[in-house]
């Protein structure tokens, strides 16, 4: 195997991606969150309000306990049970929200999420009148009033926005393996509808050298790692893997994934995308059972990975017990403490077995 | 502005006593064998069962089965520090959701959807040509170029549902932009279109800009419009889907209810999601997650007030009609399967 | 590399944990997309030295004008043959020789004749087939091995006894040319007409006409052996020279010059592959033109009307390949009563029966023949006969015909039958 | 009787010596250092593989040997003005010069393949342009003609050449045909064939477009030498952990998708107007089209005219030329050009 940093100029990268900026404020966030997180891995969200708490943002989920953000349908939509005009109605509803708590900058954590939401701002400019016809039917419907958003963000957008302060006021660890010193290899898997659908407009760094991910890694101490499926998809597929009979397609786009950075010898993988996340960690125990081939490569969220760097309880707060691949191994390598006897507590602590 | 109280779940102002109810129900799945079948969600219903839900179902009125509904979703205990609704969990994806949604979202669609615009669109492109749903479908419109397709091969070189079935976006584009009705009447009954991802990996490489995927989300609209997605094993599971994304939607305004992901259908998360499974509740809320809880964060139950808004939004969306649309394509085959839709249901969510 | 496990000794495996649903485990799709690497690289090479006609394959521009003329696209085989697709995989070192690609050309000859850039595709596909039998590299269909190995030691497809092979002329006692005479003309009956009990009665009927005609002709019965087209053409060479050996030996033993062959398979492999290098002292053609001789020059007496609506196929090898396609036409014009009705694609443009290029020898299933779209556009003319002039073609047309309701009331007849009703 | 030519390229010093042998003065105004402009590079050029260095060092000897043709090198054009009929034109280093007509022949400039990122040109140092290729072939060039790749020098055996890089994209506003490229890629594949029997070359086209005399003959012996060409526009070039290069594209021709594993890949870049084009459009006041090539006032009549008196347009401004037509736009621009000076002279 030849020296990697003759296969990949980073430099030559930094050039590419910096192509692609956005501009992300520093707060006044208004809050949404995804379906897919909220029903697997329910920690990384519950770390978000926390992560702004740090920096005392202004930001805020329910203008009043009994209008609150809903899904954004995104996930109907793709799996061809919503009309477009049924999700250009919910992600209205959600944009007049945002402006009901007077932000300006709606935020999300799923990438699905984002990508409809892009695609909607994209649909009013596009389409001449389509703005006016929504605003009659949102006030028809629920006597709302809609503008649309200066600044559409993925929750990632806001953690890369604060990156650095975060390592360098907050982190405990940093992604260096304790024993050698040696950086992790860090994988990254940007979500399709994140960098695909809008490169130019919406994504940070493009479509072919994303830079969210892989910009947090390497500002937490982690080694980037391209490699060839990289920027492939993780195989979600939305009615592939939800209707369980087609989900033998999900699995084999894992593996594909996994035999190709294989070789890399990733230490974890990062996603900002709840399906992806999802996937690209517990399908390798079904690849395992299938093939015996035993990747096991640790699948963290951004938000995860930021909670377990910034020491924060790996059970009570991370959750990394709801991951089918263990993360301990990778706590072991940065030298994280954690006590696994407590991954089946419950409320409080309580002994459920 | 101020948010409400977000550690301590419950909202402001919420002073309804709870009923105490027994906890049981907080890790309950394992005794769903001792419901009636009609709160019952595990596959292959024999044909007895599928006839004994029909006769029970069939025979209740809208009023009894949506009071019995909202009678035990309201049902609220007291439990760390904030409200939590147990029966939610016992009722969704049964059939006695699924027929409770198909009345309620009939009566919405009478009382609401009185000359709904984008009803009527819908309306009209079921009677006019697939060409026509082409040339004036939003999406459809944006997602072929005027210059259309050179078929340079783009799209399908990184589609990873080419990569593993007999599926091609550049000839489905090519396909479209022939503008032939039959031939695409024809692509609309395969299982084809039905193979894609949506994953957008297409999008960005066209050298014309066109939209493949979107392109293909266009068309599966139009199949189930015009009903012809029954013809295909992967077209049919749209009745599927449309009960467990649609019947999230209707009653939690979420696409996926995070007790959806049963053990036995979902053996490849591997060993701590089966451990996990039986006690949900209690390892979410000890993360800070309000599972079928008053309240703002992940998988919480959402306020009947948000629910009713964003249902008139689907309503007015068009959601209700493409949802009966599939509802009755589906009774159709079933009736010809002779079948009960019950059972109609589980097998398409388990055939293919 | 991923550490593959002995699952016995992972504790969790005990467990199973596998993706089963409803009771079967779930296999991994594979990757179906066709890897360009060494091995496709290497394969080209090989192909290239190895098979003599390969370089004119590069010439081929993809335009696909042969897939449009090959017959087999008519048929609904959900695109498993394309001429087009075919060498564009042999280019690329992608064809796939285990499968059956290679053996649905019947050698028809359509796509030569429309190549913008004269690629021989035939002579490709016999080369490539030349390498599947020599070589034992790839699929070659069993009927089609027996068939070659009973020509290798029987000198028939059919194992049939060599020394039987003139008794169809025993029964209707027909004086033949005298063993020492070399004036006349010598038939040539080939393999079915004389063993087949339904091509007996073509190569009877071609003996009687020459008889009425007075025309003085000899057999070479036991002497003669297959022709070998349709092993020359499944790319057996060695079988190939072993006949044509036997054959021109007979021919040159019996002295006679002028040779008429019953099919044109015969005729066409002899005027290209027997005698190509050399002195003229044998001449051969089809016996549709002797046939054309003594009727237009009115040798026969035609007196009884046939009052029939009949349609003709050409068989390949004499329209595509030697371009014999007045000559029929002309004899039946000469028939009384006879109305002719062309098919839809007659002459040049003539289908293919699916006997050509040994594809006789296989066997094809129900609504994979060629022969039933032939006999489709037949029905479509209305006409009670069919009529061809190649022994291959009428059973072809008639196995397809046979117990097929649709195909009843048309009848299929060889030409010289169709003649001797006349006379 | 003086005429200015913008550009001393061959297209601007093959003008200057047709004027020159007319008698008319010429001054060839150049922006680099040297004159040859970009065929002096070229070590082979198609379709008769002859030398493109040695024809453009003819070019300059001729050039030289004219006692009437005046080059000026570094230095560029940075205004204009007319003063009845005489145009008055300022170079950078300070200089005025005054000419009865000017041609503008300055050229092309080649696509920047990192405005493609999908095939990873300057990340991957195994992914290189054609240009870069040219020089690789180049007997006398750095390598001696072998193609030694940069990542662990060892000589690439399998090569993938992938076209239309920047040409025929609507969304990087390329929408056009750069007309050159599939002759010059298919020239090169012949070359590595032909320097090295075990090579393998794979060419990914989205049409052949082999227009010009002697051009498909080429395409055709680059197939009869066992080229492989496969028809579908490659989406990504990734790298493999030993350096190899993986490319993903759809065999168009057989429905089903590709990939290929190769040693090295070369990018066959498009090409663009120059990159001083606009400024020159604004300095003497002419209409470029939406792709950023010049407009003559008839395309068809009088291709070399433009809107303004007395200022003319010759070679690949007017739009993408092989060699061969830039040549001979520049000696028919010379025709013109003389034809409209010595009526000037003769009227007033």
């Amino acid at each position: 195997m030849t020296e990697y940093n003759k296969l990949f100029s980073n430099s030559a990268r930094e050039s590419l991606w910096k192509r692609y900026i956005k501009d992300i404020p520093d707060d006044g966030y208004f809050l949404t969150l995804s379906c897919i997180l909220g029903a697997l891995y329910p920690g990384s969200e519950c770390m978000v309000p926390k992560v702004y708490e740090l920096f005392g943002l202004n930001w805020g989920t329910n203008p009043k306990p009994e209008s609150g953000w809903t899904c954004c349908s995104g996930i109907a939509y793709h799996g061809d049970i919503m009309p477009i005009e049924g999700t250009l109605l919910t992600v209205a509803r959600l944009w007049s929200l945002t402006q009901e708590m007077g932000f300006d900058a709606i935020t999300m954590s799923c990438v699905t999420s984002f990508g409809i939401h892009c695609e909607c701002k994209d649909l009013y400019e596009q389409e001449p009148g389509l703005k006016e016809k929504i605003d009659r039917l949102l006030k028809q419907s629920c006597g709302r009033e809609f503008e649309i958003p200066k600044h559409i963000l993925h929750i990632s957008d806001v953690y890369y926005r604060y990156r650095n302060q975060l390592r360098d006021n907050f982190m405990k660890y940093q992604l260096i393996e304790k024993k050698t010193g040696r950086p992790l290899n860090v994988v990254d898997h940007v979500g399709c509808h994140y960098s695909k659908l809008f490169p130019e407009e919406h994504s940070l760094g493009g479509s072919e050298y994303c830079e969210v991910l892989s910009g947090m890694g390497a500002a937490w101490g982690g080694k980037e790692i391209d490699y060839p499926e990289r920027r492939h998809c993780c195989g979600m597929g939305f009615r592939q893997c939800m209707i369980s009979p087609n989900r033998g397609a999900t699995m084999a786009s894992v593996h594909k994934k996994m035999k190709s950075m294989d070789s890399f010898q990733p230490d974890l993988i990062i996603t900002n995308c709840p399906g992806c996340q999802v996937f690209l960690d517990k399908e390798q125990w079904a690849i395992y059972e299938i093939t015996g081939e035993k990747y096991f490569i640790p699948v963290v969220t951004y938000q995860e990975l930021a909670g377990l760097l910034l020491g924060w309880d790996p059970y009570r707060t991370v959750g990394i017990q709801f991951h089918a691949v263990p993360v301990e191994p990778l706590l072991d390598k940065i030298g994280i403490p954690y006590d696994d006897s407590e991954s089946w507590l419950g409320v409080a602590d309580r002994q459920i077995y | 502005m101020k948010n409400f109280d977000l550690k301590n779940q419950a909202f402001p102002g919420q002073n309804e006593t709870a009923v105490n109810y027994s906890s049981k129900f907080r890790n309950n799945n394992k005794d769903t064998k001792n419901r009636p079948p009609w709160f019952q969600r595990d596959f292959n219903l024999s044909k007895r069962d599928g006839e004994k839900i029909r006769e029970h179902l069939d025979n209740l009125t809208n009023d009894e089965i949506m009071g019995l509904y909202y009678e035990m979703r309201e049902v609220k205990e007291k439990w760390d520090k904030g409200y939590y609704y147990p029966n939610i969990q016992i009722l969704f994806g049964t059939p006695f959701e699924r027929e409770k949604d198909r009345r309620e979202q009939q009566i919405w669609s009478e009382k609401y959807g009185q000359e709904n615009e984008i009803v009527e669109w819908y309306k009209e492109a079921k009677e006019r040509s697939c060409v026509w749903w082409l040339e004036n479908h939003i999406i459809a419109r944006h997602a072929l170029s005027a210059s259309g397709c050179m078929s340079c091969g783009a799209c399908t070189a990184l589609c990873p549902a080419a990569e593993f079935f007999d599926y091609n976006p550049r000839i489905i584009m090519e396909t479209v932009q022939e503008k032939n009705e039959d031939e695409i009447i024809q692509l609309l009954k395969l299982d084809t279109i039905w193979y894609c991802f949506q994953c957008g990996s297409c999008k960005p490489k066209c050298p014309r800009g066109n939209n493949p995927f979107g392109m293909i989300s266009s068309l599966r609209q139009l199949s189930q419009i015009k009903g012809y997605h029954v013809y295909s094993v992967r077209g049919r599971q749209q009745y599927a889907a449309r009960h467990l994304w649609g019947g999230n939607l209707w009653n939690r305004a979420f696409t996926l209810y995070f007790r959806d992901i049963a053990v036995e259908t979902h053996r490849d998360f591997g060993p701590r999601h089966e451990i996990s499974f039986n006690h949900k509740e209690e390892y979410f809320r000890r993360v800070g997650a309000s599972p079928d809880m008053d309240g703002s964060l992940s998988s919480r139950k959402v306020h009947p007030k948000t629910l009713y808004e964003v249902r008139r939004l689907w309503e007015a969306g068009g959601a209700l009609y493409l949802w009966k649309l599939i509802e009755d394509a589906a009774k159709k085959q079933a009736d010809e399967l002779d079948i009960t839709i019950d059972e109609y249901h589980d097998k398409v969510k388990t055939e293919g | 590399m991923a550490n593959k496990e002995n699952k016995k000794g992972d504790t969790t495996a005990d467990l199973d944990y596998g993706w089963r649903f409803q009771g079967r485990p779930v296999l991994l799709h594979d990757d179906s997309s066709t890897i360009v690497d060494e091995s496709s690289h290497l394969m080209q090479t090989a192909l290239t030295q190895m098979s003599k006609e390969y370089f004119y394959v590069e010439r081929c521009i993809q335009c696909g004008m042969c897939t449009e003329t090959c017959p087999n696209t008519m048929l609904n085989m959900n695109g498993r043959f394309s001429p087009r697709e075919f060498i564009q995989k042999l280019r690329l070192g992608l064809l796939d020789f285990s499968g059956e690609d290679l053996w649905f050309c019947t050698n028809c000859g359509g796509c030569t004749t429309v190549c913008p850039y004269e690629i021989p595709f035939i002579d490709v596909m016999i080369d490539l087939r030349n390498l599947v039998i020599e070589q034992g590299a790839g699929y070659l269909p069993p009927s089609m091995k027996s068939a070659l190995a009973s020509v290798a030691n029987y000198q028939n497809p059919w194992m049939e006894d060599p020394d039987k092979r003139g008794d169809w002329i025993k029964k209707l006692n027909i004086p033949l040319l005298a063993k020492n005479n070399t004036n006349g003309v010598l038939l040539f009956a080939g393999c079915f007409p004389s063993y087949d009990e339904r091509g007996k009665k073509i190569a009877q009927a071609a003996a009687q006409l020459l008889n009425k005609a007075g025309v003085e002709f000899d057999i070479l019965a036991e002497n003669e052996a297959c022709c070998g087209d349709a092993v020359l053409r499944a790319g057996d060479y060695n079988t190939f020279e072993q006949v044509k050996k036997f054959n021109i030996e007979s021919f040159k033993e019996r002295e006679i010059k002028k040779i008429y062959t019953l099919s044109p398979h015969c005729f066409d492999v002899m005027k290209k592959h027997y005698f190509e290098n050399n002195d003229d002292t044998f001449s051969v053609a089809s016996f549709i033109l002797l046939l054309h001789e003594i009727v237009t020059k009115h040798r026969l007496k035609i007196n009884k009307t046939i009052n029939k609506i009949v349609t003709f196929h050409d068989p390949c090898f004499l329209s595509k390949h030697n371009n014999i396609i007045e000559e029929p036409r002309e004899i039946l014009k000469c028939l009384p009563g006879i109305e002719l009705r062309e098919m839809e694609h007659s002459g040049a443009k003539s289908i293919c029966c699916g006997g050509g290029g040994s594809g006789i020898w296989l066997d094809r299933k129900k609504g994979e023949r060629l022969a039933e779209v032939r006999l489709e556009e037949a029905l479509q003319t209305k006409a009670d006969v069919l009529v061809t002039a190649c022994p291959l073609c009428l059973s072809m047309l008639e196995d397809s015909a046979r117990g097929d309701s649709r195909f009843e009331r048309i009848e299929i007849m060889d030409i010289c039958e169709l003649v001797l009703k006349g006379v | 009787m003086r005429v200015l030519i913008v550009g001393g390229g061959i297209t601007g010093l093959r003008a200057a010596l047709a004027l020159s042998e007319l008698d008319i003065e010429t001054i060839i105004v150049e922006k680099s250092s040297e004159i040859g402009g970009k065929v002096i590079e070229y070590d082979k050029i198609f379709p008769d593989f002859r030398s493109g260095k040695k024809l453009v060092a003819n070019l300059i000897e001729s050039v030289g040997s004219m006692s009437n043709i005046t080059v000026i090198k570094n230095s560029t054009v940075t205004d204009a003005r007319k003063n009845n009929k005489i145009h008055i034109v300022s170079l950078s280093n300070n200089r005025v010069i005054e000419v009865d007509a000017i041609i503008l022949a300055c050229g092309f400039d080649v696509f920047d393949a990192t405005r493609q990122p999908e095939y990873g040109y300057s990340v991957y140092p195994n992914v290189i342009t054609s240009v870069e290729l040219e020089r690789f072939l180049d007997k006398e060039g750095p390598t001696k003609g072998n193609l030694i790749r940069s990542s662990d020098s060892k000589v690439a055996k399998r090569i993938a050449i992938i076209f239309c890089v920047g040409s025929r994209n609507a969304k990087l506003g390329n929408p056009y045909c750069s007309r050159i490229c599939c002759s010059y890629s298919t020239k090169q594949a012949i070359e590595i064939r032909e320097n090295d029997e075990e090579a393998s070359v794979t060419c990914f086209y989205m049409d052949i477009r082999t227009y010009g005399r002697g051009f498909e003959e080429m395409y055709q012996y680059a197939q009869e030498i066992g080229v492989k060409y496969i028809r579908g526009r490659v989406s990504e070039c990734s790298v493999l952990s030993n350096g190899d290069i993986q490319v993903r594209a759809e065999n168009t021709l057989l429905g089903k998708p590709v990939q290929g594993i190769f040693d090295l890949v070369s990018l066959s870049v498009g090409m663009m107007p120059c990159a001083d084009a606009g400024e020159l459009a604004e300095i003497f006041g002419i209409e470029r089209d939406n792709n950023g090539f010049f407009v003559s006032k008839d395309e068809d009549l009088f291709p070399h005219d433009t809107s303004k008196e007395g200022i003319f347009l010759a070679g690949s401004i007017t739009g993408l030329k092989p060699i061969r037509d830039c040549l001979l736009d520049a000696a028919s621009v010379g025709g013109r050009v003389a034809f409209y000076v010595k009526n000037l002279h003769k009227s007033g």
